[in-house]
C-alpha cells in the first residue's frame, strides 16, 4: 500500500506531536524550553508550507481517508493558527513579561502538545469520509482546547474552561444525537452512501440533520448558540482564545462545508433557509453584543460571532461558497491574530480593556498601527486582504439560481454597523485622549523581538492578501478542480 | 502612456509610503515632499489631456465599440471575475484636471498646519491616490475598492484634525458613506449575478433580459448608494456637519473632489450600466434632486456658520448635478458634468476664503465680523468673487454650468410636468441663493468692523497662490468654456446612445 | 430476539426504569442520589440493548459507561461536594425555560414518524458477532474505521494527559521548570 | 415494541436531558443530563441497527456506541480534573457562581 503524498502531512503532524510530547518527558529543563517552543511553531510552519506543496489535483484517499484538494486551504489555516498560537504563548511559557492577573501556564509543554493534537483533529475532520471519523475529528479538535482553557492558574481560566466544557459536550450531544439519526435515515455513515439516501422526503433525515447543524452551531459560536463565548474568550489565555477564535471556527466550517456538500447534497433548497436564519441572527445579534463591549476580549467573542454570520450567509450560495470562505478565513485568522498579539503585548502591564488602550499610537505607533490594520481588515476595508474576502462571501450568496439579494442588503448593513465598532477602537487608539487615571498606573509596553517579526510579518500577509491576487487564485484552483 | 495613467493613484500612494519613513520633525521636508507630490500629479494630468487632445481620442466614439485612451487591462483578482481595468475618457481627465488642481491648493493651504503634520498629509496623499484610482477605473469592483479607500483617511482626517464635533461629525460622515457602499454591494452583487463580471463597458454593452430585469432594483441601489456620497436628500446630513468640522483643505477637497465621487459613480455606474433602470426610476430622483436644491439653499439662508452656509450650499449645487443627470437628456448630462468640475472650483476657492478668513477673526459666525474690506482688501475681494460664482454670474464658470442644466430642464417634449415643475423649481433657487450670498457677502465684507481684538494683516504670499489659482480656473472656465464643454459632450456620447436604446 | 409479549413487557418494563431513573437524575436535590439514578438509567439503558440482541454494546454500557463514566461522575461529587448537601432551586424562569426547550426538542424528533420499512425486524438480519467488530474496526479500506480507531488513541491520550496537568496540585507562583508534565500519571 | 417505540424513549430522555441542562447549576449536574443525552443517542442507534432494512451497515451499531462512549469517557475525565481544579481554587462549582467572566 502506497500512501498519497497527500497524506505526509498528517502523519508528520502527528509525529511532531509525539516529538514534543517525548521531549517535554524526557528532555532536560533548558534543552526543553528550547525544543518543545521553537521546534513546535518551526514544524507547524514547516507542515504548512508541506501542505502547500502536496496538495492534491485531485482527490486522494487511503482507505475512507480522503484527501479533498479543496481542504488544502483549510489544513494551511490550521496550521497557521498553530503555528501562530504557539508563538503567542512565548511570554506565558517563560518568565519574561509576566501578563497582568494571569501568571504562566500550568505546564508550556503539554500546552503545545495539546495545540497540535488539536489541530491534528482538524485535519482528521477535513480528511473524513465517513460520520465517525468525522465525529472523532471535531472531538479531537475541540478535548484539548477545554484542557488548554484552564491552563493559566488563575480563578478565571478554569471558569472559562467549565464553561467552555459545558458547552463542548452539549454540542457534543446533540452531533451525536444528530449523527444517529443520519444513520437510521440513511443506514449507514459513509458519505458516498449518505449522499443518495439522506433525501429531503426523510423525516429523520431532517432530525439528524438540523441537530448536527445545532452541534456544529456551538462549535462555532453562531448565534442563538453562542452563549458563553464572550466569557471562554474572557477566561482563557491569550493563545487558547486566539487559537478558539480562529483555527476552531474554521475546522467547524470545513466540517460544516464536507456535509453540505456532501451527505447533505441533496437537501439544497430547505439548508439554505436554514443557513439564512442563522446568517441573520447570528450577524445581528454579535453586532449587537460587540456594540456593548468594554472589555476587549469580550469584544472579539461578539465580533466573531457576527464574522460567522456572514461565513454563513456565502454558504445559502452556489459554488462560489467553498472558495470563498476559505480565502476569508485564512484573512479572518491573520487579522485575529494580528489583534490578539497586540493585546497581548499591551496584556503584558495592563488589563485589556478599551480605556487601556487610548493613546496607544503614542505609546507604541507599531502596535497602534497594527491594531488598526487588523480592525480594517476585519472589518473589510481595501486594500487588505479582509475586503475580498468579505466581498467574495456576498457575491457568493448572489449567484444565479441563488439569489438571495435581501440577505446580502442585511448582511451590508451589517457590515456597516460593525465597522462602527472597529472604527470606536480605531478611535480609541489613535484619537481619544488618556485620561489620567487610564495611564498613570502602566509602565512602558514590552515587546518581545519576535513577537514585533511576527506582527510585522502578518501585517505585510494581510496587505499582500489584498493586493496581490496569487493566493486567492491558488484557492480557487483549488476549489475548482 | 497607460503606465502615465496609473501614475495617477502610484505616485500618492508612493508618496504616502515614502513619508512614513521621515521623521516627523522635518516638517520642510514632509511640506516639500507634498508639494512635488501634488504638482508632479498635476504635470501627469496635464501631459495626459495633452497627449488626450492631440491623439484620435478627441473625436466621438461609437457606442458599441467604445474605446477609451491609455486604457489598460490586466487579471487581477480573477476568480471572481475582476480585472484591474483602466482608462480614460474625456470626462474622466476633466475631473482629474479639477481634482490635481484642487489637490495642488489644498496642500498649499496646509503649509501651516504643524501638529502631527506627517500623519496629515500621508492620509491626504492616500485620500489622493482613493480618488485618481476612482477616476481612471473602469472596473466595476475596482472603482469600488478605490471609492472605499478614500473614505477611512476621510474619517482619520477629519477626527484628528478637524474641529468642533469633530469625531462624531467623522463618525457620522463615514458610517453614512458605508451606508452608501452597503447599496452599493447590492447593486454591484446583482450586475455580478446578471453578467459575472465587473467589466462596466461589458455591462453597459449587455443587453440581457436577466440585467434588465435585475436593474429595475439594482439601478437604484446604485444611484441611491453613489447619491449618498452626492449628498442627495434625504441622505445628506453627514455632509454639512463632516464640512463644517474637517480642517479647510479637506473640506475643500471633500466638497470639491470627494462628493463628485458620487455624480461621477451614478454617471458612469448607474446610468451608464443600466438604462433601463434610469428611465424607470429617474422620476423619484428628480424630486429627490429637486428637494436638495430648494432645501439646501433654503437652509442655506438660516445658517451663521460660514462653514455650514457654504455646505448647505454645496448640496443645493450639487443637487442641480444630479438634476441634471435626471433630466437623461444629452444637455442635462453635460451640463450635470460641467457642475461637477464648476461646483469643485467654486466651493474650493470658497472654504480656502473661510480658512484665511477664519485663521484672522478666529470666529465664524458672520455676526461676529464685518468691514474686512478695510483691514484684509485682498481677502475680501477674493471673497467676493467667490460670492459671484455661487451665485452664477455670467462670466463664472457655474453660469456656464447651470445654465446648461436649467436648459435640460425645459428643451425637449414640453408634456412632462414633473420635469417642468421641477426645473422651474431648481431655476427659483437661484434667488434663494442670491439672497443668501448677498448676505453673507454683505455682512463679512462691508458695514462696520467689528473689532474682537485680534490683530489681522492680507493673505501672506503661500495663501494667495491657491486663491488665484482657483478663482482663475473659474473665470477662465466661464469665459472660455468650449473645450471644456467639447470634451464632456464627446465622453457622454456613449452614455446617451446607451439611453436610447 | 422475537417479538413477543415477553419482549413486548421486558421494553415497557425497561423503558419505565430508564425514563423513571432519568428524570430523577435531573431533579433530584442530593448530587449523590442523582448519580446514583443515572446509573439506574444506564443499566436499564443496556438491558434494553440485551433486547435489542446488542449484547456488546450492553457490556460496554455496564463496563465502560458505569463503570468508568459513572464512577468519574460520582468522584467528582464526592470530592467537591459534602454529602448531603442540598443546593437551591434553579429560578421559575429557568424551570419555564427548561420545560419548553425540551418540549420544543421533543416535539421536533416526535414529530417523525418512522418510514414503513423501519417498522419490522428484518427477517434476514443476523446479530452483530464481536468479531465483525473487530474486523471493523481494523478494516484499512473504504469500509472499515481503521482511521477513527487510531484517531481516538490519541484523543484519549491527550485528554488523559491534560486531565492530569491540570487536575494535579498546583503551587501558587511556581514555574514550569518545577513542574512535571504528569504524561506518565495517566 | 417497535422502532417507533424505541425512538420516542430516547426523544424523551433527550429533552429530559435538556431540561436537567437548563434547570440545573452545579456543574457536574449538568454534565450528568449531558450524559442522558448521550444516551438517547446510544438508543438511537442500536435500536436503528435492530430495525434496519435489508442492506443497511447494522455493525455501525455496535461501532458507533464504542467511539461514543470512548468520546464520553475522554470528555468526562477532562470535566473531572477542571472540576477538581475549580473547586481547590474556588470551592465552587455552581454555574451562577461562576460571575468572575460577565460583561
Amino acid at each position: 500500500m502506497t500512501l498519497p503524498t497527500a497524506l505526509w502531512t498528517d502523519i508528520a503532524l502527528g509525529s511532531l506531536a509525539c516529538i514534543i510530547l517525548l521531549s517535554e518527558s524526557l528532555l532536560g529543563p533548558r534543552l526543553r524550553k528550547a525544543i518543545v517552543f521553537h521546534g513546535a511553531w518551526i514544524g507547524l510552519v514547516l507542515i504548512g508550507i508541506l501542505t502547500v506543496c502536496t496538495a492534491p489535483e485531485s482527490e486522494q484517499a487511503i482507505g475512507n481517508y480522503l484527501i479533498r484538494p479543496w481542504t488544502i486551504p483549510f489544513r494551511l489555516c490550521f496550521c497557521i493558527a498553530g503555528a501562530l498560537s504557539v508563538l503567542l504563548s512565548r511570554n506565558l511559557l517563560s518568565g519574561t513579561g509576566h501578563t497582568h492577573r494571569r501568571g504562566l501556564l500550568v505546564s508550556g509543554g503539554v500546552h503545545i502538545f495539546l495545540i497540535i493534537c488539536s489541530t491534528l483533529g482538524m485535519f482528521v475532520v477535513t480528511g473524513a469520509q465517513d460520520l465517525i471519523t468525522f465525529l472523532v475529528g471535531i472531538e479531537l479538535a475541540t478535548i484539548p482546547l477545554y484542557v488548554q482553557a484552564a491552563m493559566l492558574r488563575d480563578d478565571f481560566s478554569s471558569e472559562a474552561s467549565a464553561k467552555y466544557l459545558i458547552i463542548g459536550s452539549l454540542s457534543t450531544a446533540f452531533t451525536v444525537f444528530g449523527i444517529s439519526y443520519l444513520y437510521g435515515a440513511g443506514n449507514s455513515v459513509h458519505f458516498d452512501t449518505l449522499a443518495q439516501t439522506l433525501t429531503a422526503d426523510k423525516h429523520f433525515a431532517w432530525v439528524g440533520v438540523i441537530f448536527v447543524l445545532a452541534g456544529i452551531g456551538f462549535k462555532l459560536s453562531a448565534a442563538p448558540f453562542h452563549m458563553w463565548a464572550p466569557d471562554i474568550y474572557d477566561g482563557a489565555p491569550p493563545p487558547v482564545t486566539a487559537y478558539i477564535a480562529s483555527s476552531s471556527k474554521a475546522a467547524g466550517l470545513a466540517g460544516l462545508i464536507l456535509l453540505v456538500y456532501g451527505p447533505f447534497q441533496q437537501l439544497g433548497a430547505d439548508l439554505e433557509n436554514i443557513f439564512m436564519f442563522l446568517a441573520i441572527i447570528s450577524m445581528t445579534i454579535g453586532n449587537l453584543g460587540a456594540l456593548r463591549q468594554k472589555r476587549f476580549n469580550r469584544f472579539m467573542a461578539w465580533s466573531s460571532v457576527a464574522q460567522i454570520g456572514f461565513v454563513l450567509m456565502a454558504l445559502t450560495g452556489g459554488d462560489l461558497a467553498i472558495p470563498s470562505i476559505a480565502f476569508y478565513l485564512l484573512v479572518y485568522i491573520i487579522g485575529n491574530f494580528i489583534a490578539f498579539f497586540v493585546v497581548n503585548c499591551l496584556a503584558s502591564n495592563r488589563p485589556e480593556t478599551f480605556s487601556n488602550m487610548r493613546g496607544l499610537s503614542k505609546q507604541s505607533p507599531l502596535l497602534a498601527l497594527c491594531l488598526l490594520i487588523s480592525m480594517f481588515s476585519l472589518a473589510g476595508i481595501p486594500p487588505l486582504g479582509g475586503f475580498f474576502g468579505k466581498f467574495e462571501l456576498f457575491l457568493a450568496a448572489a449567484q444565479p439560481g441563488h439569489e438571495h439579494f435581501y440577505l446580502i442588503l442585511f448582511a451590508a448593513i451589517n457590515a456597516v454597523v460593525s465597522l462602527y465598532y472597529y472604527m470606536i477602537v480605531v478611535k480609541d487608539i489613535y484619537i481619544t485622549e488618556p485620561t489620567h487615571a487610564d495611564n498613570s498606573t502602566c509602565p512602558a509596553i514590552a515587546i518581545l523581538p519576535s513577537q514585533r517579526l511576527t506582527l510585522v510579518v502578518l501585517v505585510i500577509a494581510i496587505i499582500v492578501l489584498g493586493v496581490w491576487p496569487a493566493a486567492h487564485s491558488w484557492i480557487f484552483t483549488l476549489a475548482g478542480s | 502612456m497607460p503606465f502615465l495613467l496609473n501614475c495617477t493613484w502610484i505616485l500618492p500612494t508612493l508618496i504616502a509610503l515614502s513619508l512614513m519613513f521621515v521623521p516627523k520633525q522635518k516638517v520642510g521636508v514632509i511640506r516639500g515632499m507634498s508639494v512635488a507630490g501634488v504638482l508632479g500629479i498635476l504635470a501627469l494630468v496635464v501631459s495626459l489631456i495633452i497627449a488626450f487632445l492631440a491623439g484620435d481620442y478627441a473625436s466621438p466614439v461609437g457606442s458599441a465599440e467604445t474605446t477609451l485612451a491609455f486604457s489598460y487591462r490586466t487579471p487581477w483578482f480573477e476568480a471572481i471575475g475582476n480585472q484591474f481595468y483602466t482608462g480614460v475618457d474625456g470626462f474622466s481627465l476633466l475631473m482629474m484636471l479639477m481634482a490635481s488642481i484642487i489637490a495642488l491648493c489644498g496642500v498649499l493651504v496646509s503649509w501651516t498646519i504643524t501638529d502631527r503634520c506627517k500623519e496629515f498629509f500621508i492620509l491626504l496623499f492616500i485620500l489622493l491616490a482613493g480618488t485618481f484610482g476612482c477616476f481612471i477605473s473602469f472596473d466595476l469592483l475596482t472603482f469600488f475598492l478605490f471609492n472605499e479607500i478614500t473614505l477611512i483617511p476621510t474619517y482619520l482626517l477629519i477626527a484628528i484634525f478637524g474641529s468642533g464635533k469633530k469625531e462624531f461629525a467623522a463618525m457620522k460622515l463615514n458610517l453614512m458613506l458605508f451606508g452608501g457602499s452597503a447599496l452599493i454591494i447590492l447593486g454591484m452583487a446583482g450586475t455580478y449575478s446578471a453578467t459575472g463580471s465587473f467589466d462596466m463597458i461589458a455591462i453597459a454593452n449587455n443587453q440581457s433580459e436577466t440585467l434588465g430585469s435585475i436593474a429595475m432594483w439594482a439601478f437604484p441601489a446604485l444611484f441611491m448608494g453613489f447619491g449618498i456620497l452626492g449628498s442627495v436628500f434625504p441622505f445628506h446630513t453627514w455632509s454639512p456637519v463632516g464640512h463644517a468640522s474637517a480642517p479647510t483643505a479637506i473640506s475643500m477637497f471633500l466638497a470639491g473632489v470627494h462628493m463628485k465621487l458620487g455624480g461621477y459613480g451614478c454617471l458612469r455606474a448607474a446610468i451608464y450600466l443600466m438604462p433601463e433602470g434610469a428611465q424607470e426610476w429617474m422620476p423619484l430622483f428628480m424630486v429627490l434632486a429637486t428637494i436638495s436644491v430648494v432645501y439646501g439653499a433654503f437652509i442655506a439662508i438660516r445658517q451663521r456658520d460660514l462653514k455650514y452656509i457654504n455646505a448647505y450650499a454645496s448640496i443645493s449645487h450639487v443637487g442641480l448635478v444630479t438634476f441634471g443627470f435626471a433630466t437623461l437628456t444629452a444637455v442635462g448630462l453635460k451640463g450635470g458634468v460641467l457642475q461637477m468640475i464648476s461646483h469643485g472650483f467654486v466651493t474650493a476657492v470658497v472654504f480656502a476664503l473661510i480658512g484665511c478668513i477664519y485663521g484672522r477673526t478666529h470666529t465664524r459666525n458672520i455676526d461676529e465680523m464685518g468691514g474686512l474690506m478695510k483691514k484684509i482688501p485682498f481677502l475680501s475681494v477674493c471673497f467676493v468673487l467667490a460670492g459671484f460664482a455661487v451665485v452664477g454670474m455670467p462670466g463664472t464658470s457655474s453660469f456656464v454650468a447651470e445654465l446648461t442644466i436649467f436648459i435640460a430642464g425645459f428643451s425637449g417634449s414640453l408634456d412632462d410636468t414633473l420635469r417642468l415643475v421641477c426645473g422651474a423649481l431648481c431655476i427659483s433657487s437661484i434667488v434663494i441663493t442670491a439672497v443668501y450670498v448677498l448676505r453673507t457677502v454683505n455682512s463679512v465684507v462691508h458695514g462696520p468692523l467689528v473689532d474682537n481684538g485680534h490683530e489681522f494683516t492680507d493673505a501672506r504670499f503661500i495663501e494667495k497662490v491657491p486663491l488665484i489659482i482657483l478663482l482663475t480656473c473659474i473665470f477662465a472656465m466661464g469665459l472660455f468654456p468650449g473645450w471644456i464643454i467639447e470634451l464632456a459632450e464627446q465622453s457622454l456620447t456613449p452614455v446617451v446612445t446607451n439611453l436610447g436604446r | 430476539m422475537e417479538a413477543t409479549l415477553t419482549t413486548d413487557i421486558l421494553f415497557y418494563l425497561f423503558s419505565a426504569a430508564i425514563l423513571g431513573c432519568g428524570l430523577m437524575a435531573v431533579t433530584v436535590k442530593n448530587l449523590l442520589h442523582s448519580a446514583i439514578a443515572l446509573m439506574g438509567c444506564l443499566f436499564g439503558t443496556a438491558g434494553l440493548f440485551l433486547l435489542l440482541d446488542h449484547e456488546f454494546v450492553a457490556l460496554m454500557q455496564i463496563l465502560v459507561y458505569i463503570g468508568g463514566v459513572v464512577i468519574f461522575i460520582i468522584y467528582a461529587v464526592l470530592l467537591t461536594t459534602h454529602l448531603g448537601t442540598r443546593y437551591l432551586p434553579a429560578s421559575t424562569l429557568k424551570y419555564i425555560s427548561g420545560v419548553t426547550l425540551a418540549a420544543i426538542v421533543l416535539g421536533l424528533v416526535l414529530h417523525i414518524d418512522p418510514q414503513a420499512t423501519h417498522t419490522a425486524v428484518n427477517p434476514d438480519r443476523t446479530a452483530t458477532t464481536i468479531d465483525a467488530i473487530g474486523y471493523r474496526l481494523l478494516d484499512g479500506s473504504t469500509n472499515g474505521f481503521l482511521i477513527p480507531f487510531e484517531v481516538i488513541s490519541v484523543l484519549l491520550l491527550s485528554a488523559m494527559i491534560g486531565a492530569a496537568t491540570i487536575a494535579k496540585h498546583q503551587k501558587p507562583g511556581a514555574t514550569n521548570d518545577e513542574d512535571e508534565t504528569g504524561g506518565s500519571a495517566s | 415494541m417497535n422502532l417507533t417505540a424505541c425512538l420516542s424513549l430516547s426523544a424523551i430522555l433527550f429533552s429530559f436531558g435538556i431540561f436537567g441542562l437548563m434547570t440545573r447549576r452545579k456543574i457536574i449536574a449538568m454534565l450528568l443530563a449531558i450524559e442522558l443525552m448521550l444516551n438517547a443517542a446510544l438508543i438511537n442507534c442500536v435500536a436503528f441497527a435492530y430495525y434496519a432494512p435489508a442492506g443497511a451497515d447494522t455493525d455501525v451499531g455496535s461501532i458507533l456506541p464504542i467511539f461514543i462512549v470512548a468520546i464520553t469517557s475522554a470528555e468526562m475525565a477532562v470535566a473531572l480534573a477542571v472540576i477538581v481544579a475549580m473547586y481547590r481554587k474556588r470551592k465552587v462549582i455552581d454555574i451562577e457562581r461562576l460571575e468572575d467572566l460577565h460583561d
